[in-house]
């Protein structure tokens, strides 16, 4: 038994803090927020050159074959930089899903191109508002197109191919949905830019107008593996949303130490140091869990399904409730755009709505836990 | 305990609801109703001139300033009048969030200590919105500790010289006239060393800069004072007993009762009334009511707290801090409110567009304004040490700057 | 518009926190605490002769006729004080049933009886654990008589007589339910005093064997009847709660500026200020809920449903809010039965049950809210 | 990462089970897993007899103090063996609770301490439960304030005689030893005039009265001392360095690692799991659901953080104040299950009796227990304060008392 990290993995999270601490700096981060560009791409070169993209791609594959303890670690380095790439839709959601049921020949064209920075991928799965569900895809599949809106699709803008839930079928059993790759660049497909609340991540709908798709996995198993693809999405978003936390947390202390009111540092006030102390304890029961979610994730487990909920409600109340709170340590100048700490607020709730609500979540977690009872 | 109208209290809402009926400007009141949170915006329109023209036809028909003496520009009315003037003004009175400051902390100011004539002269302007008032409090070195101010103000003859900076300055770059807070004496413990004077915002050496927000809005200022000069006459108050005269602005401000702060709930109740979950109507999802019904009863608590001390101002009673309340709960409320909003959203929640987002992105706009709500005014943390000396008598913090001279003060923490 | 008691109401609340301070002290409620009595006999005697028990019932039926605001003054007192005597049920529940609907015979001859003090009532109402609901109720009434189990009924073992729902009729409507009351000394009723969480206020077992009953209000009016007495109870509860609430803050306080650590009050450190602030704030909440629901009880406004669930909501959070930080506030010495700390607690949780749980009046509130939006 | 054994873990894990399967008290296996949150209680059986006899049976096979090392008793084992043990004993680890105050603080304390000859005369009865011993540090007028002590240590040539009062002892009536800090000189500031000792519980002049507490129950005693005699020889530590070496004793609290704090959890899930509300199984209630998972990720979220505090202690590192977290997030967590679990019940709920209320009280007695779990072994405000200070490297609160010769502390808030 170990509850940690081998030092291999310490040592590439230190590589990776030391990388975007260089490349990542605010500065950078607010340039995507400001709307100077749709994402960092010297930084997404950067991921690339350093095999932070590949991580956990085989190297038959183009990747570094590492693992994914491995891009754990540099999620979390991710989350604690704010990273303005599309890192977690084309990593979590679009390569995870083509590693579950890719072709040989998708695998070969698409994680190569992740791996080395080429493509940027995401997972279209959502149509308006609500969670997932098979009930609430429309978007039709027949002859080999789609026809849909998807929306929001995260980084869909900007992103080269997208992994498409659609329907396939109408007898109302999950086996009614597969999955489809479309490469976005080929026509058939309109993208439109949406506003949200976390600028440094693109949002965007996606209009499929008969657009051209290949089967990803097997007819009517799309549920199946979206549902494989969300735990995992969940386990490395957790790791991001942890990074991100403990950043806010660490904000919020130095500020405390080093402004001053009524003649003492603000820190030394109660209410300041049992909200940070309260910060703490919610991000590290969040990095523990995620602890747990990261190894039934690199050893699939059968532990998977409910570690990976519970690392995703944990982490999503702890970065909410440290970003929230970090602007509260810091007054009024918290709320200023100067102040970096509302772009990890911005994050935080952004990230809370990616892959599901944190209520869908909950429900999720105690189904499972029910399921695992029961059995 | 009636929370129905007496006879008078109904005549006077008749004659209130007639005159409204003819006078408002109907065209906006759509648009008012479904702004909320501060984030008032009238499409083709300028919501300044707007106000200011409502403002007007109110001060000429004796319905501005209603608690406010006649000669100063009011109507002489009772706090409950103002209640129910409140109740009938409706969305309209969401055209008078820009002249708060001055009527609710800047005139009583005046009232108590400027001299006669100028109180004629500059009360009934700032009562019918012709002339609208800013206060200048807040620096950045202050923060919770308004007394920590450094802005200095030299005597020269029978003038002031002003130079520093303040902060937080809401509406300062339309204000025409500000209240100041300034340092006289460094050398003395801080709070002995302060003095207030009014000044005209026009004034040379007075430079307004807005403040971008967190949530992308500029709803404050900075304000830097070069060189500026105010005659002693602008004085309010002794030299370096500024501290009590802010003390009576800062009551004044707990004394402007309302309808109440705004705690986002009957938005949600609205939203969650209308919103259909994958599985049915989310008004019928068990979760959904549970945290529902926690909220209404802090919004309804805090509705009936406020009319409680409406009631005490009627008998007179000087309404304490107790009204601290209002602020605590319905700050922290507010981000709650708004981050379940958009988690019953679900994926798209993430959306604040108009065109795109649930209710035209009224919740997400709340949830980037929130944070806000807990800090302006007295953070969370202020709130409840107000609450707990002040209302439960427990002691203060233990002050290390008490008696040291405030030059001498630490300004690092390390 | 005036949101206060009257200052003859005040008077009146004053009077009886005189009263109840002189005899009801922590001594005397331990000495029920402590099983040496099942109430307090001389307290109820010295309510009655005071004319408390009777201050909401008409002059004609023996009482005060003084009316419900003067009732509510009457309730925050007496959960102030804690008093362990069967109040709230003999007086919001039985009382009130009565003054509802009773016949002009029934009320003389119990109201009259409550009034001065001979007769303790209470309402029969839940089969076990849940909340209201008529499918609950399974106590069969036929022929004038009753046959079936209560559980819990508060002050049962030391009622004179009780309200009982019965079932009589089986179309699983509303109106499948009567309410009968019976004479608890005439046979046919064993009781059996249950140990609770508070023991200063009981709670029995009540088994009806053809326990001879008469009807209280037409038949299959039960349900509607008990909905309106749960709602007048409720009001009157929380004003219990918040006399309870007070107090508990108040100890809280009074022990924070006395007691020293680390050389000073702990009632100058922050997290004991916040803390009791917060308790305060919840208070305050309660207290203003209760005031509106006082006006609706007292005028009986069509608000009262919802101003009634608001105001259990309300109080029934502050009083375990209050008693339970209380408590915190006390560190160790809170925790003895020595002090009278836990005494607030016991009751705060017991009173929290009693007319159904908090998820219950949450769903209640919502439920008249929607309908009153609908309308 | 790996939640896995190895293979030198799984035949640690082979060898333990099978011991415990050939030699533990099955008889009370039953009764032991259904008890909670430290009310352990067996019928028809003296629990202290039951705990003696097992601990006894498990020293002599080499299974006491795995940690400690042979020559005092146990097993020099390494801390994953320990939790692998804790896994296996399951609810006959139930049975070690009156010896956790003797094993991971006394212990501890007296290797630190003591001498040689003293170590080995004491440590393996200590070990093997044959001699049981507590701790009397906490008084009436310390509380959270530890340093705050009265109980006087005065020397009378090679002797100690104590006076004063201990409050919160557990397990005094119980005990044969127990380690006792005293002042020794109280006109030098609070943390420079006490000494630690270790003294016989049967000692003349020692009086042990159990307190009634909240719940009803009587975990704890005031313990009194009359001129009681200690031989210097007993004193551990310099004289007026007691305080370091109770620092030794409570760093050692925060070792004491174990399957991980009561939570409540476990029960609420099993408890929703089996019940029936109006409407349906309670489990499908999604209010329900949303407070299950709300509770079900701190709860696992501790599990785990005890888990990687006991890798951290492998690596030889030692565990850090950054364990307060389980006590504070569980402490308040305990008291917010059990109220839920008798919302459940509806009114029913009240019923605390075993025959009336569902799961025979178990819920109800939590509820009572549970002011006391936020409370003993430091306050939640003494935890976020540790993990503030000691963690977060936050400035410790001002200390009035801290130059102030103990003597001159004032004793009375008002």
């Amino acid at each position: 038994m170990n509850f940690d990290f081998s030092d291999e993995q310490k040592q590439m999270r230190d590589e990776a803090r030391k990388f975007l601490t260089e490349q990542c700096p605010p500065k950078a981060v607010r340039e995507v927020l400001d709307g100077k560009a749709p994402y960092d791409k010297a930084l997404w070169k950067g991921l690339a050159e350093m095999g932070f993209l590949g991580v956990a791609i085989p190297e038959e594959f183009g990747g570094a074959g590492a693992g994914h303890l491995e891009l754990c670690v540099i999620a979390e380095e991710m989350g604690r930089a704010n990273a303005p790439v599309p890192f977690s839709s084309t990593v979590y959601l679009a390569a995870e899903a083509l590693l579950l049921a890719g072709s040989e020949a998708q695998k070969q064209k698409w994680l190569r191109k992740i791996a080395s920075g080429e493509a940027i991928g995401t997972l279209a799965l959502f149509e308006g508002k609500g969670n997932p569900s098979p009930k609430a895809i429309k978007l039709q599949a027949s002859g080999g197109t789609l026809t849909g809106v998807k929306k929001p699709v995260p980084d869909g803008a900007i992103a080269d191919f997208a992994v498409v839930a659609a329907r396939t079928g109408s007898t109302g059993r999950d086996s009614d949905i597969s999955l489809f790759l479309v490469d976005l660049k080929t026509g058939g497909v309109e993208a439109k830019s949406l506003t949200n609340v976390d600028p440094t991540r693109g949002q965007a709908e996606l209009t499929f107008n008969n657009a051209k798709a290949e089967p990803l996995g097997a007819a009517g198993d799309g549920w199946s593996i979206l549902t494989q693809v969300l735990d995992r999405a969940a386990v490395l978003l957790a790791f991001e949303q942890v990074g991100g936390s403990d950043r806010a947390l660490e904000m919020g202390r130095d500020y405390a130490l080093d402004r001053i009111a009524f003649g003492r540092p603000i820190g030394s006030f109660q209410a300041v140091k049992h909200m940070l102390a309260d910060m703490y304890v919610s991000a590290t029961l969040a990095r523990s869990n995620c602890y747990y979610g990261a190894w039934a994730l690199s050893t699939n487990a059968a532990e998977l399904p409910e570690a990976a909920a519970a690392a995703r409600i944990s982490a999503t109340q702890a970065f909410q409730h440290c970003s929230k709170n970090n602007i509260q340590v810091h007054g009024g100048m918290g709320f200023t755009w100067e102040f970096d700490c509302h772009m990890y607020y911005r994050r935080a709730n952004a990230t809370a709505l990616t892959l599901g609500s944190l209520s869908y979540w909950e429900d999720q977690l105690i189904d499972r836990m029910r399921k695992k009872n029961a059995a | 305990m009636n929370f129905d109208d007496t006879p008078q209290e109904a005549a006077f809402r008749a004659e209130a609801r007639a005159w409204i009926q003819a006078n408002a400007p109907k065209q906006y009141e759509e648009e008012l109703r479904k702004s909320s949170l501060g984030r008032t915006v009238l499409k083709g329109a300028n919501i300044l001139e707007v106000a200011k023209a409502w403002q007007k036809k109110k001060a000429d028909a004796g319905w501005a300033c209603l608690h406010w003496p006649k000669e100063y520009g009011g109507r002489g009315a009772s706090p409950i009048e103002r209640v129910i003037w409140q109740q009938e003004e409706g969305p309209f009175g969401k055209l008078s969030g820009m002249f708060i400051i001055g009527h609710g902390m800047c005139g009583p100011t005046m009232m108590a200590f400027a001299g006669e004539e100028q109180k004629r002269k500059c009360l009934p302007p700032l009562a019918s919105g012709e002339k609208i008032w800013c206060q200048l409090f807040s620096e950045p070195a202050g923060g919770s500790d308004v007394a920590g101010l450094r802005t200095r103000a030299e005597r020269r003859g029978d003038e002031w010289i002003i130079n520093g900076q303040k902060i937080w300055t809401s509406g300062a770059h339309y204000s025409d006239y500000g209240i100041l807070l300034t340092r006289t004496d460094p050398t003395v413990p801080k709070h002995k060393g302060l003095t207030m004077f009014f000044l005209d915002m026009k004034s040379p050496g007075v430079e307004v800069r807005p403040i971008k927000q967190a949530s992308g809005q500029s709803d404050f200022n900075e304000v830097y004072f070069t060189d500026v000069v105010i005659p002693d006459s602008q004085r309010l108050g002794a030299v370096n007993d500024g501290w009590n005269v802010s003390l009576t602005t800062l009551m004044n401000e707990r004394m402007s009762i309302g309808a109440g702060v705004a705690t986002g709930f009957p938005e949600l109740f609205e939203f969650c009334n209308n919103l259909m979950l994958g599985d049915g109507p989310a008004i019928e999802d068990r979760s959904v009511r549970s945290k529902l019904a926690n909220y209404a009863v802090k919004a309804s608590g805090l509705r009936y707290t406020s009319m409680r001390a409406i009631s005490a101002l009627s008998k007179g009673e000087r309404p304490g801090p107790e009204n601290s309340i209002g602020k605590l709960v319905a700050g922290s409320m507010v981000q709650e409110v708004a981050m379940y909003a958009l988690d019953l959203q679900g994926a798209a929640g993430v959306l604040s567009g108009p065109d795109d987002a649930e209710v035209a992105g009224k919740f997400q706009a709340m949830l980037l304004r929130a944070p806000g709500t807990r800090v302006e005014g007295g953070t969370d943390e202020i709130m409840r040490n107000i609450i707990a000396e002040r209302v439960l008598g427990l002691p203060g913090d233990i002050r290390v700057d008490k008696d040291v001279p405030f030059n001498q003060i630490p300004t690092k923490g390390r």
